[in-house]
């Protein structure tokens, strides 16, 4: 679309607002953003990151060092979608130690993480 | 762990500070706001409309001599950016900054930081900024609570949650108690080049934790006009970049009064700047009605005049107090030349202050006018916001736009210059990192994010481990040092002469830097006057020095020279005779010695002088004066001839002659004493009489020096005058 | 006599000036206003409301850089005063105080002048001030019409017309050309205890010799908050002084567009200045709309502090822009601390001009608001100086109120202190001098007030003389020194090797003075920072220093001082090396060498640096980057490693890579150069590729010394960088 | 009248001010000011004085130094109220000199001013 065009097109959007009240004006301005902002809360509800498991673990009371080891092992496993706070937890479990145990057998031995999930 | 009160009198222990840092834990979480005094505050004769709480502790502005050394404190929280790069020296002009009246104190993170995809640990040294970690966090942390208590009023702690890392700073913050902190996804995203979708699913959880510990969040709007060429055309999309991360926060849980808007005015003179900027400030605070205004100054347009920045900042501080400012951040008027100094956060820090107590209550005695031109600037600056969001959500959504260089375009839109900043949505850092999370994903912790399917019968997230680090801080892990040979340890010891070995040397940043600034006026043009302004710094044993700021006064006439360098000596601090403070003796004793001897003066300012206030201070019972105490004073008024008063003092049978002398040209004020002494003996009255002078350039020895028996400079009050009369008194055994 | 032209490159030669005074004569009488522009000053994108027409040679703000150098002079005239008691120094001073915007030079005159009961010749050194003569008014308006002509605009020369010689000063003035005057009885009554009366009968002859020659006059109520304790408490008073001077001032037959108002904003914070102070202006604004206003700015609550001095100093002036100012007069910041310097009258002017541009059209955005307080105030105001002078009538008139100390008592009335000035009628300098005028009396001279029976048959009174001075010029006897050993030629003999020798000296207020200024942060409690800081300076080479200012960062944290002194030492001119002024090839040549060998560059900026601004504006095109010189570019963006440019260089066969870097801290930007040198030189194209830095802190020098082909640093175009690329490329043959 | 007979009375009188508009307020203080000048006008009109007689001087091409000298002159021998310019006319009529001539003339020798106005 060219330059003339837009310009055109948002004299005629603009003539519209025009008719409206400043609350109105207002109004419309956040539910154009709420539209915006929208898809990134949906995307970051059903997702999460390297950093975001890394500062689960941290809460969890492991060290900023080993948080980096244990987050790395669990994306390499292909386990990161489980939470990496949820692996420890289950490798806490299986080697009946405590959280900052578990994550350091997962740093010292990545095989530690094999069939934590029913088969993966 | 109890915090130590801190003696006013006693320099900070940054060695005992930076001790058991294991087992230090923040007194409180969350942003503070300054405490209104029910029916507005008053002071002697003043009754204030917008100021707050005073302080218990404070350094009051110079002119509050006048005003028994009130020192009001304005309604917005005060900001003030302290990162020489080594935060054990900037503990320090944290002190000074909160004894001025600042009460949130931002760190600004060290160069490249943000492109850590982790956490530092220790305390390394940083550029331009500090390098944050746990370590330096809680040493500064301690150190402020210290501060505050001394102040009487809490500090907020400040730094910043952007570039790759953003979730793990935020709970690095929650866990050690920072009050507020910059989070800001579009920042990420046009100006680190972080991947988009990585930005926003990150900040999301940043968002929660920041909640969790009620932090303080500030946007990153403001880069948008302080890198645009010109700020005001892109203010339209000024109001979507604030829009976009509000909704975001909000979206994401976050309470709209821990949001706010990071707004700079985008102008400066010699622009129109109140008719561009005033407008916007009006547009933003009506949209944004429900959110925080954390209002900063321009440094888009700073140069190295320390004076054009300080005006300009006046200005931007006077369209704060115009609209709404809930936070008025400083901007150091050294900003535009070098890292800043000392002294200059001060004096930022006094440019809010004073401007906003100057405008107390101007909302009472000026209104802005909407019905006028402004009311259509701040209407079409809406409505351009507005189609600027209808164009994103037309071309598929946020995203879509930052792909196709939809911001930071330097036009005003609708117009287009095409030179905005344009991302890919598969590259960036961190492109391809996000993945999705399983039905059963679980984080067992508390202010998580989004979907977490917690294990049966779990109702508290972080109940399956006994309590995360935000429930129970002992589980906290405390790494001191990670390279000890870089750190603030060996940095302290270096400087230990300086701070507790009884050195003394000039400091801009750091204890010991030596750094100072010349200011002179060279009779050459400009390139001359640099050059000839580096010899006269090198003739005066300055290292390293270099002009940091140069002004034509007149292109041949000559340029005003600004020379900052390094000194490499030091002065021992037991070699200083430093002159005995003035012990005056107890009211009543004076007034029983003045009564004893029916102690009368003849006062009268000498030469020409209109500036009679000074002595009449002195002399007047109503200012405190000498008459307070009993004295009786014949005045004669201003420009009196030396013999006059002579001649007044014989008649009445005074026993003293205060004589007032402002003009300092020229010594005619030590050719005026030497007159009165001469005269005196001349007419065989010397010892009998007792002769003072006062002014704004006396000092007690040049008073001497020139036949004297005191001399009184700036700041005297009646009773100094009285004292010392006594004592000489005393000393003639008239007493 | 024309008037000779000035090269803004050659500096005023004075001796020349003082040549053949006794020709010179005014070339005009009267004073100017600025001159506006029909619909309104616009320049580039900007349409200003309150501007006036540009001057052909101005030296802009530092800011004015990033808007094409522009430089808006606002519509009030702008004052400076100018007076270090050598009026040979001031004539440069007043050169320098044009090119920034002054058109109105007021000389303060010598302590005790207003004393001497006649005229004073010659050219006499002066204290805090200059001694007002003939040959020294002729020297300075013959310099002040040269730099008229070489800025473009009219300059108002101005002195005081006070004292007990009121009528020949007058006299003196009209004849030379003198375009504005202090002229007040009541100033002299008050404040020089000049009898009331013949201070009166003076000032109708004075007034009246003003109005024939067009000379504005300036009352001097200022005076009275100058020496109230609280400024604030007098404002009926003002109203009442303004009144009497206006009134008689026009009933002895002044215009009343001559007539102004010396007005100054009595308060300064802490104080809610704003609240006490616009009231007031607005009040007299409204009893006095048909007469001018002189807003001057506040100096009453003026400390050593330069920067408290500008804020307050900017707030005054927005009083001015929100109610009305026909000429802003200006305070320099270093009045609370010495004798005005040079650089700091071009300070006070750049606070009006700055402030003035910023707020340009502020009334059309915001309006006063008279339904709440402001209005209540105002009305209070107005009706107490109304009750004050119906009780002066009341009592027997002006002179039975001032025997009363009914002025300058600090209460606000009708509350009374009692600490009025008394005078008595019968009293003061001159009392008894006044002559009954008989029947008879003829004064053959125009300009003559009262009566003045003219002989039989003339008309003209100057008529039976042939015409006096006013109508003919060449009547004034001209009288050049009374005492050679102390007039200026034996000054400017002593300041020639500083002056036209070669000899280069910092100066403050006279050529050679050798006067500097120091400032730094000392980390001591004040009373050893003092001391420290005179050992500091001592160690530095000044002589005789002072500490000028000293204020508390914190109480034991440390002290920011400032010491003045002088230095002895002279750099001689002759042994500097001016950097060459870098020679720019023609565009064309520089089209045309880019074109042959399709010159593609690099850029980004290293480091984590948000500011990439300066970067963007060398390249774009919008920007008069090097784009517009046809150089390709490919932009990185911000924090880029400096592999990664080298990589990209490679890959697009570009011939140079341009680096910014602004953060100057701890020589980071040296370090990034040294990396990319040498990443180059291990890649083996070193050679082939040219490499350029740039940032606020770097230099030529620093960039070669790190390995670059070259550095630029503050104020860089796009084509000074195209330029050094394109010679580096001839010098290595590849063009 | 003490403080407080002052302030009743100002009270009253401000009552009265009260119910004025803001322009006749203007009006009253002007008028006031007229009446409070008037005196000063008319001393000025009727009386002089010496540097006022030495400006008339100075206006008639006589150097400033000598115009000292001939107003102390004139004013010692009562003839002031002539107007020091009138004198000096006169003088320069009865020597057949010029302005500048008189002036000298008088500084030189008090007498020349005798008999001019009439046996004074």
């Amino acid at each position: 679309m060219t330059d003339n065009e837009r310009i055109a097109r948002f004299e005629k959007r603009r003539a519209e607002l025009h008719k409206m009240t400043d609350e109105q004006l207002r109004a419309r301005f956040w539910d154009l953003c709420g539209k915006a902002v929208e898809p990134m809360i949906e995307l970051a509800k059903s997702h999460t990151s390297p950093s975001i498991e890394r500062a689960v673990l941290l809460r969890m009371g492991i060290d900023s060092i080993s948080t980096k080891g244990v987050v790395t092992r669990v994306h390499e496993a292909g386990l990161l979608g489980h939470g990496a706070g949820h692996v420890v937890l289950k490798v806490a479990e299986k080697c009946k130690t405590d959280v900052r145990g578990a994550a350091k057998r997962i740093i010292d031995d990545a095989a530690v993480l094999n069939g934590l999930f029913g088969g993966k | 762990m109890t915090t130590e009160k801190l003696d006013p009198k006693v320099k900070l222990d940054i060695e005992h500070i930076l001790e058991n840092l294991e087992q230090y834990h923040p007194r409180r979480k969350g942003w503070t706001w300054r405490e209104e005094v029910p029916g507005g505050y008053a002071v002697n004769k003043f009754h204030y409309k917008d100021m707050t709480r005073p302080l218990k502790n404070s350094v009051p502005l110079p002119a509050s001599k006048y005003f028994d050394h009130i020192d009001p404190q304005p309604k917005p929280v005060i900001t003030t950016e302290i990162a020489s790069g080594r935060f054990e020296d900037d503990l320090r002009r944290m002190r000074m900054a909160a004894w001025h009246g600042a009460d949130h104190i931002m760190v600004i993170r060290t160069t490249g930081q943000s492109h850590i995809d982790g956490l530092l640990e220790g305390t390394p040294e940083g550029v331009g900024g500090v390098p944050i970690t746990r370590k330096q966090i809680r040493a500064s942390r301690k150190a402020c609570d210290m501060i505050e208590d001394e102040v009487g009023r809490p500090i907020n702690f400040h730094s910043y949650v952007s570039g790759v890392a953003g979730p793990e700073v935020a709970v690095l913050f929650a866990e050690e108690g920072i009050n507020g902190a910059h989070q800001d996804p579009q920042y990420n995203v046009l100006y680190r080049n972080v991947n988009m979708y990585r930005s926003f699913v990150d900040a999301a959880e940043a968002k929660c934790v920041m909640t969790g510990a009620r932090i303080f969040q500030i946007d990153g709007a403001h880069n948008a006009n302080a890198t645009a060429k010109e700020g005001w055309s892109v203010m339209p999309e000024l109001l979507v970049q604030h829009g976009i991360n509000c909704a975001f926060s909000a979206a994401a849980g976050m309470p709209k009064d821990l949001i706010g808007l990071s707004t700079v005015p985008p102008c400066a003179p010699p622009s129109p700047k109140l008719w561009y900027d005033l407008p916007y400030a009006v547009a933003l605070r009506d949209i944004f009605s429900e959110y925080k205004m954390r209002a900063q100054q321009n440094t888009r347009y700073i140069e190295a005049d320390i004076e054009e920045a300080t005006r300009t900042h006046v200005i931007d501080t006077l369209i704060s107090a115009l609209t709404r400012a809930d936070i008025q951040s400083t901007i150091t008027p050294d900003e535009g030349r070098n890292v800043p100094w000392h002294y200059n956060n001060i004096r930022g820090i006094e440019t809010a202050k004073q401007t906003l107590v100057a405008l107390d209550g101007i909302k009472e005695l000026v209104k802005i006018d909407r019905d006028g031109p402004l009311g259509e600037m701040v209407r079409d600056l809406k409505e351009r916001a507005i189609c600027f969001l209808e164009e994103v959500l037309e071309i598929g959504g946020y995203f879509a736009a930052v792909e196709k260089g939809f911001f930071v375009d330097s036009a005003k839109y609708p117009e287009r210059n095409g030179d905005g900043i344009a991302r890919d949505g598969k590259g960036g850092v961190g492109a391809g990192s996000l993945v999705k999370r399983e039905a059963d994903y679980f984080a067992p912790v508390c202010s998580h994010f989004g979907h977490n399917k917690l294990p049966a019968g779990v109702n508290k997230a972080c109940a399956p481990i006994g309590g995360c680090t935000l429930c129970k801080p002992e589980k906290i892990v405390f790494i001191d040092e990670l390279d000890p040979s870089d750190s603030c340890n060996t940095r302290l010891e270096k400087t230990l002469p300086f701070r507790k070995g009884g050195k003394i040397r000039p400091e801009a940043e750091w204890a010991g830097d030596g750094v100072m600034l010349l200011q002179f006026f060279v009779p050459e043009e400009i390139e001359t006057a640099r050059v000839a302004g580096l010899e006269i710094a090198k003739k005066m044993g300055l290292h390293d020095p270099e002009v940091i700021n140069a002004q034509v006064m007149h292109p041949c006439e000559g340029t005003f020279i600004e020379v900052k360098g390094k000194v490499d000596f030091a002065i021992d601090k037991a070699t200083l005779k430093i002159p005995p403070k003035e012990v005056i003796l107890p009211e009543d004793d004076l007034r029983a010695a003045v009564k004893k001897v029916g102690l009368k003066v003849v006062a009268g300012t000498v030469g020409e002088d209109e500036h009679s206030v000074g002595l009449r201070e002195i002399l007047d019972i109503k200012h405190g004066g000498i008459e307070k105490y009993g004295v009786k004073y014949h005045y004669l008024g201003t420009s009196v001839p030396v013999g006059k008063l002579i001649d007044a003092a014989i008649e009445t049978g005074a026993q003293a002659i205060l004589i007032s002398t402002i003009i300092s040209h020229n010594d005619v004020h030590r050719a005026n004493m030497k007159k009165l002494d001469e005269l005196c003996r001349e007419k065989g009255i010397r010892d009998k009489i007792i002769l003072i002078a006062g002014g704004t350039q006396v000092s007690r020895d040049m008073a001497k020096e020139s036949g004297m028996d005191d001399g009184f400079g700036r700041g005297t009050k009646g009773i100094h005058v009285v004292n010392s009369m006594v004592k000489t008194l005393k000393a003639r055994g008239v007493i």
